[in-house]
């Protein structure tokens, strides 16, 4: 097993685990979860018979979805119907592969070199992750233009002004913390907070970031395009089967995504507490742990379920929001991107680039 | 002393006037403007005893441009006409014009200024800029108080003099460039480029091809035969006090542009091109005089009378001799005046009886004497009678032009029968408004001068027996300048 | 890193262009005539970057940034105007944009 | 003022002014008082006056100036930094006779006019143009330069104009003084190119400095050549001025202005300046005696021709019209042989004679209430004795009766033109001289004799008027004194005084000559005196019939000269004018703009179509251009 | 043969294959996806020649951006054939398609030189950083061509304005606008 060989071991090892994860586990757990914190707020039960506290519930959906006759209403634009979900996918799943997971490691000395534990080690993932982003849209824009549907068409295009706009204002938020981090890397940021987290620096950034992610995802309260009472579903309402299975993996794949990043960019990544870094705790990230003295493994579990456990909880605060905060109203969605949010948004990154400036001189 | 600050004012006055008589309404309209037009004329009487003057500002180094401007006899006294004919045109105008009155004064005013500053500028852009800029005025002048076909007259006239002034942007690009090729600077002064031109004369194929461009461009202003159809239909629609300032002042810088410009630049082009030059402008003598005659209309009489005396000034250019050339610039100024006096007296008649047609008129001696000895000084003056201005600068064009080696004494010859077609069309005229019988009714309740009128011609009528029998006040300066020009002509092409 | 001439790329980047260009007058609505425009300026683009690196330097990479500027512009301010045509005339179709017509 | 140069400008000064002074006086004072009694009475008596002043100045003058002198008043034109033009006089023989006949001849014809004009609307006008004349004259008569000269020159013809149309309701009249003014500006060309070419080659316009050049000698071909030239310009310029063929036909026609106006200008004083000029320009002329030879035979021609039309007309003044250009011819023929003190002893006379003749016939008009043609007149040397006494010495002058001074002036001429024993010449001369007798015998006849043929009564005129024929008359009778030859006894005051700046060759106190002259005197008395028998019995009994062959009515219609010019020049020049104006600039010129515009209207109207309005269209243009210019920088490369 | 040339190859003739498709297919939003696949193809084919920042500006700008824009044009439009237009006549294509022709092969004439077949030279550092990278360009668009940048920068605001201007409608007065309809209605219920 030669070096050669390790590293492509390895990069399959990071794509099986990430996507394992991703599609294997994220997505069905957090249809669970989803579905159990609804009840548990509306206080009913939600899924419970199917496996443990209804675990498997969210699988046997998922069977039952393949297993459905593929539908295909006679007025859709045939290509572009079946292109949507496909579409749909694949920027998510794009996007996840540069989403570093934990720090850089040699894996108790397996590389000379220490490794990104990101798929693509791109050292402009920022950029990446925003570029693949703005791809979203064109899933949901030609589904509901395909569909041939005018609750479609409309969710549709509320979808793509939506997700236009507040991509915007969550890029206008996210330079600041380039800014602060000095480093388009998402590897490089995650390091640059190691004392001090930006979400204190760029707390303001946050507050923008924050609804412009809610947006982005199509997420209550911004969840105007599949806003069921208006539009019934918006753009998936003729799709049914394993088209409309992807549609709903993507948004949880994306939910993962901006999670991540929220936690890459502004809470330190795999990084202990804030002000308290693992190096701190007596955890070297990029070599042996001298707490289990030669077992390389936990180096990078350590962080990663560090690292999850704040993606976790994003993910949970996405749930949260969406059964306790009310829908917006267009308009409001709208003005609140374009007269709030992004002027803010350019506001922060003036000061931000003054502070920075002003520090630098004195 | 009069320092050069005295050529800022010449030459901002008029703007400054422009902008007052724009803004002012209601009745003081005529006499602000008026006013304003003949502290003008005090003002640039003060320069009488100025032999030269020169102001130089930088405008833009890199390229060598300047706010240069230079006064000397050439200038000045076409300086002190202009302001002469407008403070008279718009004196004139006051109870003749009554729509749009502070437009008209202001436009008047603006013309004084592009032509101030166009006689002033040392700098050939500056030139070209206020050569063009001196058609927008007379353009709405006569577009705008005009008579019925004054379409047709202003597009005639904008086109004509536009097409030539491109001509002659190209010529001014060329001698330019040519001074920076030279020089490896640059320099847009008329100086410096005369002194340049004068120690490295270009070659003379290429002089003769930016001196074509200039010419074409002068020639039209001036106008020289055949360039001059648009002449007389512009004459005929301008209103009266347009008319006095076209032909008083406006043809006059074609002329002024020659002497000043063309020839002192490239003497052996013109030199070259002397002989055909020379004989257009015979032709335009004569063709102008023998037309004249022809005329019913009273004010396209006088305008191709214009074309024929102008064909005597630019006879006297080009025949290059020094006697010629004072000879030129006196008939420049003498046209200014007849010519003028010649288009008010029309618009004396016009503005009672609304017509022009000769046949209308006859036998106004009686009726208006005043008018008729007016007439007749003024039309005396126009055929160049000894004792009147234009004998004086005709005399001195023929005898020049004799001398001249450009082109046999024939032509001259030629040119001197306009002495007798003038006379032809002259009495044509005169006979047929004040002599006969008076035929139509209408004539009997003409008026005759009042003081209006008498303020008017008084002046008109003192310059030309002034300038008859005493022109040295205006022939000395001009004739040193007009040394200094030639001393800069080589020899052998004088 | 990337043995090919650079004749190559220049010769991808005229038949992108060329492609564009032709869309461009074949196409008969507005849309696609923008659509069009975008291809010919990315044929243009792949020229920049393709010299940039013949020159190793950044030169040609900047001037990509200046186009896609102006794309952006050019797409937006060209995409208001087809709204706009479209309030008037209800269609997009270039045949009925000739009020110029001589 | 004891400088005498001082005073004699201060004198001259006061001659050339007084009349311009008068001028402006009687303008103002006729406008001011209209045609009241006292405005006319001031203007008469000033004019009068101002003009005896005038002519007190000239004689004062003439009495004190030893040789010649020049008096400067200011400078006038600069040409260059050597050569300038001065308001300046030059007093010499010539001249001051000249000043001498115009001012005197002048003063007379003032007073006369006086009384002529009486009551007429435009009396200070009149007075204003007659004196702007005697100024513009003198002006003529004393400068010493060309230009000056030609101020006069041109001066006297704007006043003949204006006094030719004096009586402008009429549009006769108005066209007349047309005429004379524009025949008098084709001469006025001659004398401008004979200054142009002067100017050629001395660089001076001045007389004395010309003449002295001219005397000194030593010119080059090209020089003389220039010389030429301006000879030629001054022989047309005083054909235009003096009416000699071709230029004669205005004097004809300027009848048409008052009598006293005809005598002045058109007998005794404007129509001379051609001779003036002539003799005062000689030293130039002597260098060219072919055109001596040609200002000889023009003056022959011209006079025989203008006797054979005198002889026709039945307008008083038309005959004194033609006899002064025929008595004009005399002078040239003179002139041209280089007898210049006969010419001007001629021109004093004829002054005389003529003036009394216009004045008489003027007299006789007066008395008549402005009629003048003889065939409405006769026998009226009754009702008019003194006009008749005195216009009868003034036809005996002309007709050369001895010893009037008509005979002797005549007789000079006659003696000159027999030795140049040329033989057309002696034959003009001689026939002129018998034709002039006749037709002067014919005016005689036909006006005073036979049967009164008018319609109005006639009376004589007032005292004004007949005074001045009186001295006129005496004038007439005893000019001759002035020049009587040697030969004969006289003195020949006039050549010696003369002698001085014109050259005429001297005569033979030979036996020989004496006799030969005496012959001469002879034969034209007789000459004349057959005339006018001829015109008595032809005459006496005039009742209104001609002669009716058909080679009469030529000379009737004078040669038709008058149509043939009106067909060949005026017409044409009409045509051409018209023809310029439609065709040149209508047709050629304002055609081509307009087609160049309509071109283009009709291309643009072709163009336009390739504006379908498609834009996609446009861009393939666009297109397909840039494709060519890859290709051609490629193909270039 | 290299990877890169196989990979250079078949980027190339799928993005002149999509290129191809962007221009001949006849409706917009095919057209637009076709376009969208191109730029994707392009900033593959950039990462092959190192101009990584360029490459994702590509998908970042031109995908994210403005083919976005695009497509919520269609679909804000919802044409049907009949309101975008027929298609050009096949004499017309054939004219374009030769000229389009033409020009590549003029163009081709242009850079078929010997000095420009020879191989791309391999990538060095730059002063700021590897070439490409978002350093090494950002140095030298904030140094040497910072005027370009501003002007790109106002571009954008005027473009910015001008859409706005171009697209602004006065807003109706809503309850004139709800009085219009309920009237409309009410017509369009009489006359059914």
């Amino acid at each position: 097993m030669n070096e050669t060989m390790i590293a492509w071991a390895f990069f399959a090892g990071k794509i099986l685990l990430l996507f394992g994860l991703a599609f294997g586990f994220i997505a069905p757990i957090m249809v669970w979860v989803e579905r159990r914190v609804c009840a548990l707020i509306q206080d009913r039960y939600g899924p419970n018979r199917v496996g443990p506290l209804g675990l498997l519930q969210t699988l046997a959906d998922g069977i039952k979805l393949l297993l459905k006759e593929d539908l295909r209403p006679n007025e859709v634009r045939p290509w572009f119907f079946i292109l949507a979900p496909i579409i749909c996918v694949i920027p998510a799943t794009m996007a996840f592969a540069v989403i570093p997971f934990g720090p850089p490691t040699t894996l108790g000395g397996l590389f000379a070199e220490p490794k990104r534990l990101q798929i693509a080690e791109l050292n402009a993932g920022f950029l990446y992750v925003l570029a693949i982003g703005s791809l979203g849209v064109y899933s949901i824009a030609l589904a509901g233009w395909a569909s041939n549907n005018k609750f479609s068409v409309l969710g549709s295009l509320r979808a793509s002004a939506q997700m236009i706009s507040y991509e915007l204002a969550a890029g206008l938020a996210l330079v600041s913390v380039v800014l602060l981090s000095g480093s388009v890397d998402l590897v490089k940021i995650v390091e640059s907070q190691t004392y001090l987290w930006n979400i204190f620096p760029g707390f303001l950034a946050f507050l923008i970031f924050l609804p412009a992610i809610f947006a982005e995802t199509n997420r209550t309260p911004f969840d105007l395009p599949e806003a069921e009472a208006e539009l019934v579903v918006g753009y998936h309402t003729e799709y049914s089967g394993m088209k409309f299975g992807l549609f709903f993996l993507a948004e949880y794949v994306n939910m993962t995504t901006v999670s991540a990043l929220a936690v890459l960019m502004f809470f330190g990544g795999w990084e202990f507490l804030p002000f308290l870094p693992w190096k701190d705790v007596g955890v070297d990230v990029n070599g042996l742990i001298p707490l289990f003295g030669g077992f390389s493994l936990p180096a990078v579990i350590i962080p990663f379920s560090w690292f999850a456990a704040k993606v976790a909880f994003f993910m949970f605060l996405f749930v949260w929001v969406r059964w306790t905060v009310p829908r917006f109203r267009y308009d409001q969605l709208m003005s609140l991107g374009w007269k709030t949010l992004i002027p803010l948004g350019i506001f922060n990154i003036i000061l931000t680039t003054a502070v920075i400036v002003f520090h630098r001189m004195s | 002393m009069l320092n050069e600050n005295y050529l800022l004012v010449l030459v901002l006055f008029p703007f400054i006037a422009t902008l007052i008589v724009a803004f002012t309404r209601g009745n003081a309209v005529s006499w602000v403007s008026i006013s304003l037009a003949a502290i003008y004329f005090v003002i640039a009487l003060l320069g009488f005893s100025v032999k030269e003057l020169h102001y130089t500002a930088v405008w833009y180094a890199p390229l060598g441009l300047s706010y240069g401007f230079y006064l000397d006899a050439y200038s000045y006294f076409l300086i002190l006409l202009s302001a002469f004919l407008t403070l008279i045109s718009l004196y004139y105008s006051r109870g003749v014009i009554h729509e749009k009155l502070a437009a008209y004064h202001a436009l008047f005013h603006a013309l004084q200024a592009t032509v101030v500053a166009c006689l002033l500028c040392d700098d050939l852009v500056f030139f070209y800029v206020f050569w063009e800029a001196m058609l927008i005025p007379m353009y709405f002048i006569i577009g705008i108080w005009g008579g019925p076909r004054r379409i047709y007259a202003t597009m005639k006239f904008f086109l004509f003099t536009f097409a030539g002034s491109l001509l002659m942007l190209i010529g001014l690009i060329a001698t330019y460039v040519m001074y920076y090729k030279g020089t490896g600077q640059w320099s847009s002064s008329f100086h410096s480029l005369l002194e340049y031109y004068q120690a490295h004369p270009l070659s003379v194929e290429t002089q003769r091809w930016i001196f074509l461009s200039f010419i074409i461009s002068f020639a039209i202003k001036v106008p020289l035969f055949p360039f001059h159809t648009w002449l007389p239909d512009a004459h005929v629609e301008a209103p009266t006090a347009g008319s006095v300032i076209l032909a008083g002042v406006l043809l006059k810088m074609g002329t002024y542009g020659l002497m000043r410009f063309a020839v002192p630049l490239f003497p052996e082009a013109a030199a070259h091109y002397a002989m055909p030059l020379c004989l257009l402008s015979v032709i335009g003598i004569i063709l102008g005089a023998l037309v004249a005659w022809r005329q019913t209309d009273i004010k396209k009489l006088i305008a191709y009378s214009s074309v024929s005396h102008l064909g005597f000034v630019t006879l006297g250019i080009f025949m290059m001799t020094e006697i010629g050339w004072n000879g030129a610039y006196l008939q420049m100024i003498n046209h200014g005046i007849s010519t003028g006096a010649l288009f008010l007296l029309v618009g004396f008649l016009y503005d009672q009886r609304h017509t022009r047609d000769i046949s209308a008129y006859g036998g106004l001696a009686k009726i208006l004497p005043a008018y008729s000895v007016v007439l007749a000084i003024i039309a005396f003056s126009s055929v160049a009678l000894p004792g009147t201005n234009g004998f004086i600068g005709e005399l001195l064009i023929v005898i020049g032009s004799f001398q001249s080696k450009v082109a046999s004494w024939g032509w001259v010859v030629a040119a001197s029968t306009a002495a007798v077609l003038g006379a032809i069309y002259m009495l044509h005229l005169v006979q047929k408004i004040c002599y006969g019988k008076n035929q139509d009714p209408q004539n009997e309740q003409l008026y005759d001068f009042r003081f209006r009128e008498w303020v008017i011609y008084i002046p008109l009528v003192a310059l030309v027996f002034i300038i008859g029998f005493y022109p040295e006040w205006l022939l000395g300066p001009v004739r040193e300048k007009t040394m200094q020009i030639f001393s800069t002509i080589p020899q052998h092409l004088r | 890193m990337m043995s090919v001439p650079i004749s190559y790329l220049l010769f991808l980047s005229f038949g992108v262009f060329c492609f564009g260009a032709c869309g461009f007058l074949i196409r008969k609505n507005a849309l696609s005539l923008l659509i069009c425009l975008e291809l010919m300026l990315s044929g243009v683009n792949i020229a920049f970057v393709s010299f940039s690196r013949l020159h190793q330097n950044e030169a040609g990479n900047i001037l990509y940034f200046l186009v896609i500027t102006v794309a952006a512009c050019e797409s937006a301010v060209g995409l208001a105007l087809i709204l706009n045509f479209f309030r008037i005339k209800k269609n997009i179709r270039l045949e009925e944009a000739n009020a110029l017509e001589g | 003022m004891d400088n005498p140069t001082e005073i004699l400008s201060f004198v001259m000064g006061a001659a050339a002014l007084m009349p311009l002074l008068g001028a402006c006086l009687w303008f103002w004072i006729g406008k001011k008082f209209g045609n009241e009694k006292v405005a006319e009475k001031i203007v008469s008596v000033g004019a009068v006056s101002f003009m005896a002043v005038s002519f007190f100045c000239v004689l004062y003058t003439f009495l004190n100036v030893e040789g010649s002198a020049r008096v400067t008043f200011f400078e006038w034109i600069r040409f260059n930094s050597k050569s300038a033009v001065n308001f300046a006089f030059l007093l010499d023989p010539l001249s001051l006779t000249l000043g001498l006949v115009v001012t005197g001849i002048g003063t007379l014809i003032h007073l006369y006019a006086s009384g002529y004009m009486h009551g007429d609307p435009g009396f200070g006008r009149f007075f204003t143009y007659l004196n702007l004349f005697v100024f513009s004259m003198l002006m003529l008569t004393f400068s010493d330069s060309l230009v000056g000269v030609f101020l006069g020159w041109e001066g006297v013809g704007l006043c003949s104009y204006f006094l030719i149309s004096f009586w402008f309701s009429e549009e006769e009249n108005a066209n007349a003084g047309k005429k004379a003014f524009i025949v008098n500006r084709i001469g006025d060309l001659g004398f401008l190119i004979a200054m142009c070419a002067l100017f050629k080659v001395f660089g001076t316009l001045n007389i004395p400095e010309l003449l002295a050049a001219v005397q000194a000698g030593s010119l080059t071909p090209d020089q003389l050549f220039w010389i030429k030239i301006a000879c030629f310009g001054l022989v047309l310029g005083a054909t235009g001025k003096s009416a000699q063929i071709p230029l004669y036909v205005w004097l004809p026609d300027a009848m048409a202005g008052p009598t006293p106006v005809s005598a002045l200008i058109h007998a005794a004083t404007m129509v001379t300046a051609g001779v003036y000029l002539t003799c005062r320009m000689q030293p130039l002329f002597l260098l060219n005696l072919e055109i001596l030879e040609i200002l000889a035979f023009i003056g022959g021609l011209t006079a025989i021709f203008a006797a054979s039309i005198a002889i026709f007309q039945n307008d008083i003044k038309k005959v004194l019209a033609y006899s002064t250009i025929s008595q004009l011819g005399f002078m040239f023929l003179a002139v041209g042989l280089i007898a210049p003190v006969a010419a001007f002893f001629h021109l004093i006379t004829h002054a005389c004679f003529k003036a009394l003749l216009f004045l008489g016939a003027g007299s006789v008009i007066h008395g008549l209430h402005h009629e003048q043609d003889m065939r409405h007149m006769g026998g009226i040397r009754k009702k008019m004795p003194l006009t008749f006494w005195t216009v009868t010495i003034g036809v005996f002058a002309i007709a050369g009766i001895p010893p009037l001074s008509g005979f002797v002036s005549k007789d000079e001429i006659l003696h000159f033109t027999w030795h140049s024993h040329r033989w057309w010449l002696i034959m003009f001369a001689f026939t002129t001289a018998f034709l002039t007798s006749f037709y002067m015998g014919r005016l005689w006849v036909m006006t005073f004799f036979g049967k009164f043929r008018g319609h109005h009564e006639a009376h004589e005129s007032p005292v004004s008027m007949t005074a001045v024929l009186i001295v006129l008359a005496i004038l007439s009778a005893i000019a001759g004194a002035l020049n009587w030859p040697e030969l004969w006894g006289g003195s020949e005051r006039l050549n010696e005084y003369l002698r001085a700046v014109v050259s005429q060759a001297a005569g033979e106190h030979t036996e020989e000559a004496f006799y030969s002259s005496l012959k001469l005197a002879g034969i034209s008395s007789l000459v004349g005196i057959a005339g006018l028998t001829l015109a008595w019995f032809r005459y006496r009994n005039f009742a209104g019939e001609e002669f009716k062959a058909p080679i009469f009515r030529i000379f009737k219609n004078k040669y038709y000269i008058d149509e043939i010019y009106d067909f060949a020049v005026v017409q044409n020049l009409k045509r051409i004018g018209y023809a310029l104006w439609k065709g040149v600039d209508g047709f050629v010129i304002d055609g081509f703009l307009n087609g160049c515009a309509s071109v283009s209207t009709k291309a643009s109207l072709r163009f336009r179509r390739l504006q379908t309005g498609m834009t996609q269209q446009y861009a393939l243009w666009v297109w397909i251009g840039f494709l060519l210019l890859l290709f051609g920088a490629w193909s270039l490369r | 043969m290299e990877i890169q040339q196989i990979l250079f190859f078949s980027f190339a003739a799928l993005i002149l294959l999509s290129a191809a498709l962007v221009a001949l297919r006849p409706r917009p939003i095919e057209s637009a996806m076709w376009l969208i696949l191109n730029f994707f193809l392009t900033a593959g084919l950039y990462i092959l020649l190192g101009s990584n920042f360029v490459s994702i500006i590509q998908v970042l700008v031109y995908a994210g951006a403005i083919m976005v824009l695009f497509v919520f044009v269609i679909l804000l439009l919802n044409l049907d054939p009949r309101e975008f237009g027929s298609e050009a006549g096949l004499p017309w294509t054939s004219l374009v398609m030769f000229i389009g022709f033409l020009t590549f092969i003029v163009l081709s004439l242009h850079v078929a030189t010997p000095e420009l077949m020879k191989k791309l030279p391999e990538i060095k550092e730059t002063g700021a950083g590897v070439f490409g990278s978002i350093e090494s360009i950002s140095m030298v668009l904030l140094k040497n061509y910072v005027w370009g940048f501003e002007i790109a920068g106002v571009i954008l605001l005027l473009a910015l304005i001008g859409v706005g201007l171009l697209a602004y409608r006065k807003p109706p007065v809503r309850a004139r606008a709800i009085h219009t309809s309920t009237t409309d209605t009410m017509k369009d219920g009489g006359a059914s």
